[in-house]
């Protein structure tokens, strides 16, 4: 199972904060690949993947149990 | 509240950071805050609202700490950055520098702001009279919508 | 008080300068403390003393918000420095500047604190266990007795 | 008659503040003369001179009522 945290513009587009995944050791451009064919992910190649809070790549392998959270580009400060 | 690296609900003093860094080697401090400006562009913003990866945005800010205390000698750093409603004038951020003298103080300082816009996880929406829109990518300079004032300004709070 | 620039006998808080400059116009503000640092090359000071030329600094001090306002655009700034006996991190100057955007902020800050230390008739007393010594020529690095600490050290406040 | 202020190390050397000369349409030289005639000043050639708060040149004329400081190098901030 993999927890999927979105926010910002991604999240009022998919209308939640969080999701759960009923996978594992798949990349993360393939977790990508899975959601968009459920929900309409706008720029979501703009956004950065973390897993477990720390930054990753697209083909970073996601483990049971991570938290994966797609990080649109950021706009603190 | 010992952490010196935070995200909070509440209205931010500059003295919250201010305070953490004062210490008996250090000679000058610098501090940067940034505050929600009512007009870009002659466009009004209402207020903004800010969103945060909070677990993850605090251990970001910490890492810049740490960036920090490798690239300059001496320093103390705290830094704040609200979430939620924000009106006018409010702080959004505030960073506070101390160390033993002025020039690292500032670059520090600096520096900080700097890596805050490109790395940690805090996302502004503006909401004005006519809409509200997430701002997004920074360094891109390419925002979710068409409405937006050019980013360039947008950004550089 | 109404005063943008200005000399107190009285413990400087960091928002008498900050709460002057904040205004919707502004989305960042930059400000510099110099506080009492304890050691110096490992020699402790005790307390500092500071003596002003009151009426004329506070004209230089306006002066140099005027040369701010002459080389950035839509500049607050508010500068006040302490005068009398300060202890070991107690701030004996303060400056706050608010631009709308950060680049400026940082830059005028740190414009103002150079320029106080080569314009403003204020000096420092360093009061050590074994002696004191107003501090003098931060441009030529002399001072007026022998037994101070290496100049460039003590002037980088 | 001319105001003449003294500050840090050049006041502890005088002694005071603030002494009056009587003496008008001179200048800053002329005054600086004068004065070490009667008083040791230390380094008086790194100080800055101020006439009613402007900083003034050792030829600047000095009027009678005008305010004289002498500033040595300042250390502020």
């Amino acid at each position: 199972m993999i927890e999927v945290l979105f926010f910002a513009g991604l999240q009022e587009a998919v209308g939640e904060s969080k999701i759960t995944v009923e996978d594992k050791n798949i990349t993360v451009k393939q977790l990508k690949e899975k959601l968009l064919k459920t929900y309409e992910l706008p720029h979501i190649n703009q956004a950065m993947i973390a897993i477990n809070e720390e930054y990753a790549t697209d083909d970073t392998m996601i483990e049971n149990g991570d938290t994966v959270a797609f990080i649109p580009p950021v706009s603190g400060g | 509240m010992n952490k010196y690296f935070w995200i909070t609900e509440d209205p931010i003093d500059l003295n919250d950071v201010y305070e953490k860094v004062v210490r008996s080697q250090a000679g000058a401090v610098s501090t940067f805050t940034g505050i929600v400006r009512e007009f870009t562009h002659g466009k009004r913003t209402l207020f903004l609202e800010y969103q945060a990866y909070r677990s993850m945005a605090e251990k970001q800010l910490a890492k810049i700490g740490e960036e920090i205390d490798e690239r300059w000698k001496d320093t103390q750093v705290a830094i704040v950055h609200r979430i939620g409603r924000l009106e006018i004038s409010e702080i959004a951020v505030a960073i506070a520098v101390s160390t033993p003298h002025r020039e690292d103080s500032f670059a520090a300082c600096r520096y900080a702001i700097e890596r805050i816009k490109e790395m940690v996880p805090i996302w502004k929406k503006e909401h004005w009279e006519d809409g509200s829109v997430w701002i997004g990518d920074q360094q891109e300079k390419i925002s979710y919508k068409d409405k937006v004032p050019p980013l360039e300004e947008m950004n550089d709070d």
